[in-house]
């Protein structure tokens, strides 16, 4: 069967011969990796920051010379109940918003009809154009204040509940508050992402589930939302981020203290984003290094929350769309 | 169960365009129709409306009455998914669930009625469908696998799996041979030959000698330039319009060389 | 503070200072409970000094000693006068004469609170604000207060406390007046920021605090009382009276205050002396006595004579509404000021 | 021509007087019925609970009924997924509303607020704060002087800071999703990429803020020099560009990297298979039909950061002036200037002129960033995929 | 131009399934060579290892040698690229690109790669384009429509067209005309025979009798069972294959019912 001589290309080979735009295809790629390592070393230098700041405060007795901390015995003292705030803080937000985003990014791609669908996609991007300090002052401002009497209902009404336990506050500046902002703050993040993936849905799977007839309801439960996933999950990691990490409207709308799995109690529960931004400024020596420590530890809840995310999307990985 | 087709004076539109325009056609329940025509005269979009899929595009819309057994499916007040629960139908390009296990594609149409159903007699549709659509031999091994991996050909079968699998009263086939080899299409054709035992069949298709083969009745549609709308020109006993049909235009198209 | 380097410098500086000469640029940072005087003052040098430009990044104390020290600013502000460990870090920027301190801005802290109802000052001693702020004394009518107050209609109220959420001077001066006046009831540190174990409504800044104690029926607070507006203030109890604040009642403490070696002033929170206003906000100019080069040491000493300065010092007080430093204060800080000199 | 015109209507086909497909639905006006109901259900409820009428309560009471009498009719009158298709409508109208109560809410405030301020003084926009003292605010509360000052030199900063931050992140964020999506093939590097990028959404602002001022003071001290005159140079709006790319570059990745891995490959391979390039296959294929959901994405990242307070008074001081130069000087951005107007008031004895240049600024603030929306979505709209096929 | 491909023992494996075993085959330059063969014998697979586009399935890759006119261009160094722009093809599914007009879509392979030309010339390329697919037409009045909004079978003229453009040595065609009515695939035979006169084209197609039409030689592969190796059973004249297989497994697909 085989005739022709030479397995190799001959010398000038137009195989080999480059055809304009090789070197294109080099730079590119190698810019693109370029943005990855640049990344990743940004990433190094806040964490190397983050960890030689704060090891005064996490071995006070080896790097300071001190016995404790400036604001309690131990680290751990000072930092699980910050910690325990923002977790509680952005968990609130989370279950107030990934719904109610999730369907306005629905009601936008599936349920809208098309001259409503794309002035409603424009004013929930509103929503994330809004600055967080205002977002803090309308907090602070009224929404606060009307929340009062939703908390004087629910501590009589579901008071037995732990979170609704506690003298309802009278000014509304409770850690319930501040997760209510913090969700309107990251809905737009996630109906936007969740919005663009929704649409991309291939009109082929949508058409198969509606032949099937299945109803509008079950058409999405059965292609668009296997099809997001990925995407959803990405979108609400996106949300919780910003909800972890958000400051100026939590120091606004919170009357910060210690740790309380009341939520409508002022006084109570302390976010450390806010706990950094109240105290940076009169923070000196070994406060600022308690303060950067408990950034480090936000930095380490982020860490933990999306790995967990990875691990759920990754589960399906086989079974996910595009091909 | 198997239902008639009426359509009275329907006219297609995708937004202000007319693609399909005034067809008047009565399809016989337990038989199975052919639609021929050159690309584009809307023999697919025709498709559609019959089991109102048409309307899914933003902007597309039917007027007219299409009855099914004498009741009119785009009468107000008509739930579309009750018609497509009665109306099944196989795309011309084969869409199996990207996110569903082979298994979970074909028994994706009875989940929907939240019928719980042993694990027995899911297997037992499971099996039925894909022997139906001559795809239970190639993929009676992953069954857990996705759908998407398969090759076009055993995809496009899958899709037809799934549609009988919910054992509809009418199936709408748009070129559903049109991805396959031609042992499979042999098993479709035979398929469809049962099928009619029990269903109305609806088939779109370029291949003639398939039509001459399968179907009882043909329905050719043309157009007469672009921009313009598809019509039905005739519609008749199969071997009436291969051998002897009525109007020019079909004549012309039939001896055409084809293939 | 440590001292012990030749002040020949500081002689050729004295004569550095005849206006019309100086231009530049002074940066300085801190204190945000400055930050409006600043401005006016900011723009009042520029009436003697046209070409001088200062300005003032109003990050927080801490940050702005921190700032000063690893020399990002020229002139720090400061709610705290710097202790020994910061004085002898500011050597490596300063050289070893090291720093002083110039009370420049002066502010009583009003004890402010929101009764409607209540038309005349109610008055506490020392002891009963302690026990109110600590939520050992709840209600407006409690006998502790009425008892002070008689004739004074106080209704059947709850008191909420209201506090600064984030680290203040203002938070420090009120504690430590409250340790030093109510040591029996205040049983607390003296601490920039609030004791978190006493849990009560809490608001960023000053702004924030006067406007929940505003919009909160019952509410008390405690703030810098060019802020507090509308809201009552407390009559504080101090020996057998009751003062209300005043400028001129807080620049009295100032001035009959003990002042330290580097400029700083130790108040004395429990005097008995009448007509002194106890709980005052002393914020401070930080300020090396030699600089590095010719220009900032020039900068640095023109913007400090416009701020002592009469006409400095009421600026403010029209801007800010703070209290003018008394002439003696002035004099002692004018001493300083006239020695800033370049290392040698 | 037999059939196309039968026009004789065959009596079998006869439409029947019943439709057989709309049998057993409940009637067209049930839900006129059902929402009288649920009005009435609320208002009584109301009534009683809060022994007296509240709107709030009442409108919130009257959707949940309505939600739910309305499942409960069509699971009695027709099935169970009519019903559920019928809830999940209704729960998504439902999500709608409700998202537009806190928007309206806030946008009511701003403008409410802010735009009273900006008719009457359009010339904040062109002025600062340069010569304005709490003396002049007292004088606008205590004699009717006009409002002094503006935030110009906000504005300019923030536009500034902004376009700079989105120079330097949009390029790496969407470099570094398109290394993800079309060049690694899963190895570690990218899986350090992808989390570290997840890792990096958390990072506190203020924490960003000392980031970037730690690292430019790093570069400047090592490469310029370490005296007070250098330290003094690190506080520029350079630095605060740096710290909000630190908080830009994440969502510009993680929205893109999704966009990107929603094209379809065929389109890739159709590219592929005209012989060109991988890189302008994903320039000129690739791209374009991701372009809405990336021009979303990177919206969404400069309203983040146009609206951060925290890290960029840390970076680039506090200026009341203009300033035009991003690498010497300090600059204030607008959220910078909202919230130090709010917070701490140019005149403390008179807050109001304060509050009611900050509410402008917010109003300002708003209107760009919608604007920046605007133009991202026509740039979109230019791209993206015409769908009109199947 | 034209070009002789050789193929040298090619195993083809998506990941660790071997998909294609141990192809060898010489296709002459200016000829039609079929591909026929049942669904998933891996025709696709081995067509898109001719211009190396399988490699692009993440974890997919050939081993062996493949010769373009005597250069292997599974040797190291060959940048598929130019693999590419000299072997054009068609794919089984329509695939225009969503955001561009149809004009664009004609375009792309030059556009694409940056080639810079006149008004004139471009609207040279599109016209012979898309009169040599037969569509021009139907669309000569909406050439700055998108190309999405075409039916199938415009689609796949459109894609065809595209690939045409931008004249390529070799040309693959994957099931061109599984989704075009008889006039189109006519046209598209017509296309191909014309092509043969300076191109080299490969065509897989369930349709024997396009096969036997078009086609100078034939290539029958099959396979044997599930998850086993597709394999180059006979290849032939087409003639001696279809009248005269001298394999059995040939003759039993050959001879069985087909449309
Ligand atoms: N989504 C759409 N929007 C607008 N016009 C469309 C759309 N889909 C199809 N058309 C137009 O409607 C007409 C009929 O298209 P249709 O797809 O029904 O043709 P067809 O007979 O099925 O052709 P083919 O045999 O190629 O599949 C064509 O002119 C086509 O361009
Ligand atoms: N992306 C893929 N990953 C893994 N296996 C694949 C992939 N694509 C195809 N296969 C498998 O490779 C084998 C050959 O598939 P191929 O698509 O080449 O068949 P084909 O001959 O073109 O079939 P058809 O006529 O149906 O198009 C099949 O078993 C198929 O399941
Ligand atoms: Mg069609
Ligand atoms: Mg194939």
């Amino acid at each position: 069967m085989t005739q022709t001589a030479s397995a190799e290309p001959k010398k000038g080979s137009a195989l080999k011969r480059s055809r304009g735009g090789a070197a294109g295809d080099k730079v590119f790629s190698n810019t693109a990796l370029a943005a990855g390592v640049i990344i990743l070393l940004v990433l190094a230098f806040v964490a190397i920051f983050l960890v030689t700041e704060s090891l005064p405060a996490l071995w006070p007795q080896v790097f300071s010379n001190q016995d404790s901390i400036a604001s309690a015995d131990t680290f751990g003292q000072y930092v699980l109940p910050l910690m325990g705030g923002t977790v509680l803080a952005s968990i609130i937000a989370l279950i107030l918003a990934t719904p109610v985003a999730v369907g306005i990014a629905l009601y936008i791609s599936h349920y809208a009809p098309r001259k409503i669908a794309t002035p409603v996609g424009y004013v929930i991007d509103l929503l994330a154009a809004i600055p967080s300090v205002v977002y803090g002052a309308w907090g602070m401002t009224f929404l606060a204040a009307s929340m009062v009497p939703i908390y004087g209902w629910l501590h009589n009404n579901l008071g037995f509940i732990p979170f609704f336990a506690g003298d309802p506050s009278t000014t509304g500046r409770t850690l319930l508050t501040s997760g209510v902002v913090l969700a309107v703050m990251i809905l737009p993040i996630i109906t936007s992402l969740c919005r663009e993936i929704f649409i991309q849905t291939p009109k082929l799977h949508e058409e198969a589930a509606l032949a099937l007839g299945a109803t509008r309801w079950e058409m999405i439960r059965m292609t668009v939302f296997p099809f997001a996933r990925a995407g959803i999950i990405s979108s609400v990691m996106l949300g919780l981020g910003r909800a972890l990490g958000e400051t100026m409207a939590v120091t606004l709308v919170l009357s910060p203290g210690v740790f309380s799995l009341s939520l409508i109690t002022s006084g109570r529960n302390a976010t450390i984003p806010s706990e950094i931004a109240l105290n940076f400024p009169e923070a000196f020596g070994m406060r600022q290094s308690e303060l950067i420590a408990a950034g480090l530890m936000l930095f380490i809840i982020t860490l933990v929350v999306n790995m967990i995310a990875r691990w759920i999307v990754s589960r399906h990985k086989e079974f996910s769309g595009a091909n | 169960m198997s239902k008639r087709i009426d359509a009275r004076n329907l006219n297609v539109y995708y937004s202000k365009f007319l693609a399909v325009e005034d067809v008047n056609i009565n399809i016989e329940p337990r038989s199975v129709t052919a639609f021929i025509g050159p690309s584009g005269c809307g023999k697919t979009t025709f498709l559609r409306t019959i089991n109102r899929m048409h309307e899914v595009i933003p902007g597309a819309y039917a007027e007219g009455e299409l009855l099914l057994d004498g009741d009119n499916i785009y009468a107000p007040g008509v739930d579309p998914v009750n018609v497509r629960a009665m109306v099944g139908m196989v795309f011309q390009r084969p869409n199996p669930f990207p996110t569903m296990s082979i298994r979970d594609n074909i028994l994706a149409g009875h989940r929907l009625n939240g019928a719980r159903m042993s694990r027995s007699e899911a297997d037992d549709i499971v099996e039925r469908s894909l022997r139906g659509s001559n795809l239970w031999n190639e993929v009676k091994d992953r069954l857990d696998r996705p759908g998407s991996g398969l090759s076009g050909g055993q995809q496009q079968r899958l899709c037809i799996a799934r549609t009988i699998a919910v054992s509809p009263d009418v199936i709408l086939m748009d070129e559903p041979c049109s991805a396959l080899d031609p042992i499979s299409t042999l098993a479709i054709e035979d398929l469809i030959n049962d099928l009619k035992e029990e269903y109305t069949v609806v088939i779109v298709t370029h291949n003639m000698q398939q039509a001459a083969r399968v179907a009882d009745k043909t329905a050719f549609f043309n157009i007469a330039g672009t921009g313009k709308p598809g019509k039905l020109i005739e519609y008749d006993d199969t071997s009436t319009i291969f051998s002897n049909p009525a109007n020019e235009e079909t004549q012309n198209y039939i001896s055409g060389r084809f293939g | 503070g440590g001292s012990n380097g030749g002040s020949n410098g500081g002689g050729e500086g004295g004569e550095g200072g005849d206006s019309g000469s100086i231009a530049g640029t002074l940066i300085g940072g801190g204190a945000s409970s400055q930050e409006s005087a600043m401005t006016a003052w900011v723009e009042g040098v520029k009436g003697e000094h046209a070409d001088l430009t200062v300005q003032y990044d109003p990050v927080g104390s801490g940050s702005g000693r921190e700032g000063f020290l690893n020399g990002q600013y020229s002139f720090a502000g400061s709610d705290a006068a710097m202790d020994d460990d910061e004085k002898s870090q500011a050597e490596s920027i300063c050289g070893p004469e090291g720093v002083f301190h110039v009370p420049a801005y002066i502010s009583p802290v009003a004890v402010a609170y929101n009764l409607p109802e209540v038309s005349e000052a109610v008055k506490m001693d020392a002891d009963t604000i302690a026990k109110v702020f600590t939520g050992e004394i709840s209600k407006w009518n409690d006998e502790a207060i009425a008892s002070q107050n008689e004739g004074v209609e106080l209704p059947d109220m709850d008191i909420t406390v209201v506090h600064r959420a984030d680290e203040s001077g203002t938070t420090e001066n009120f504690t430590e007046y409250l340790a030093a006046a109510a040591p029996d009831s205040w049983t607390h540190d003296v601490v920039e920021a609030w004791p978190s174990d006493i849990a009560a409504e809490s608001a960023q800044q000053t702004s924030g605090v006067v406007s929940l104690t505003n919009s909160t029926e019952g509410a008390i607070t405690y703030a810098d009382a060019s802020q507090v507006g509308e809201l009552g203030t407390v009559a504080v109890g101090v020996g057998e009276e009751y003062v209300e604040y005043s400028a001129d009642a807080a620049a009295q403490a100032v001035e009959s205050a003990e002042q330290a070696e580097d400029g700083s002033v130790e108040l004395d929170r429990d005097t008995e002396e009448g007509g002194v206003y106890p709980i005052v906000l002393v914020s401070y100019h930080i300020y090396c006595k030699q600089y590095q080069d010719q220009e900032t040491a020039d900068l640095a000493k023109a913007f400090a004579t416009y701020v002592v300065s009469e006409a400095g010092q009421s600026e403010a007080e029209g801007a800010a509404g703070s209290a003018p430093i008394s002439a003696g204060t002035r004099d002692a800080a004018m001493q300083s000021i006239d020695a800033i000199g370049v290392q040698g | 021509m037999k059939t196309t015109d039968t026009a004789a209507p065959d009596p079998r086909t006869q439409v029947k007087k019943k439709n057989a497909l709309t049998a057993g639905q409940k009637p067209a006006w049930t839900w006129i019925a059902v929402l009288v109901g649920a009005l009435v259900l609320a208002g009584v409820v109301t009534a009683v609970l809060s022994g007296g009428f509240n709107w709030p309560g009442f409108v919130i009471l009257t959707g949940v009924f309505y939600v739910i009498a309305m499942y409960i009719v069509t699971l009695v009158v027709e099935n169970r997924r009519r019903a559920t298709d019928g809830l999940w409508k209704n729960l998504v109208w439902g999500a709608f509303l409700v998202a537009l109560l806190p928007l309206i809410s806030v946008i009511w405030t701003v403008v409410g607020q802010g735009l009273p301020t900006l008719l009457a003084n359009p010339n904040m926009l062109w002025v600062d704060m340069g010569g304005v003292t709490g003396a002049s605010d007292q004088a606008t509360v205590n004699e009717g002087a006009p409002l002094m000052g503006g935030f110009l030199h906000g504005l300019i900063g923030s536009v500034a800071i902004t376009a700079i931050a989105t120079l330097i992140s949009v390029p790496i964020g969407l470099m570094a999703s398109i290394y993800l999506v079309e060049y690694s093939r899963g190895g570690w590097f990218s899986k350090a990429i992808t989390f570290f990028v997840d890792v990096m959404t958390g990072i506190p602002s203020i924490v960003a803020g000392l980031f970037a001022f730690a690292a430019v003071q790093l570069f400047i001290t090592t490469f310029i020099g370490e005296g007070p005159a250098q330290l003094q140079m690190v506080k520029m709006g350079l630095t605060a560009a740096i710290a909000l790319s630190v908080l830009m570059i994440p969502v510009v990745v993680r929205s893109t990297e999704e966009m990107l891995r929603v094209v379809p490959n065929e389109l890739r391979e159709a590219s592929y298979a005209l012989g060109v390039r991988k890189w302008r296959t994903i320039l000129k294929v690739v791209l374009p039909t991701a372009m809405s959901g990336i021009a979303s994405g990177v919206t969404l990242a400069i309203a983040r950061v146009t609206g951060e307070t925290a890290p960029i008074l840390v970076t680039a001081g506090f200026a009341a002036t203009v300033n035009w130069n991003v690498f010497s000087g300090w600059m204030t951005a607008l959220p910078v200037y909202i919230y130090r107007q709010l917070v701490n008031p140019t005149a403390p004895a008179a807050a109001e002129p304060s509050a009611l240049r900050a509410w402008a600024a917010a109003l300002v603030l708003i209107i760009i960033v919608m604007v920046l929306n605007l133009i991202a979505r026509i740039i979109a709209q230019a791209f993206a995929p015409k769908k009109t096929g199947r």
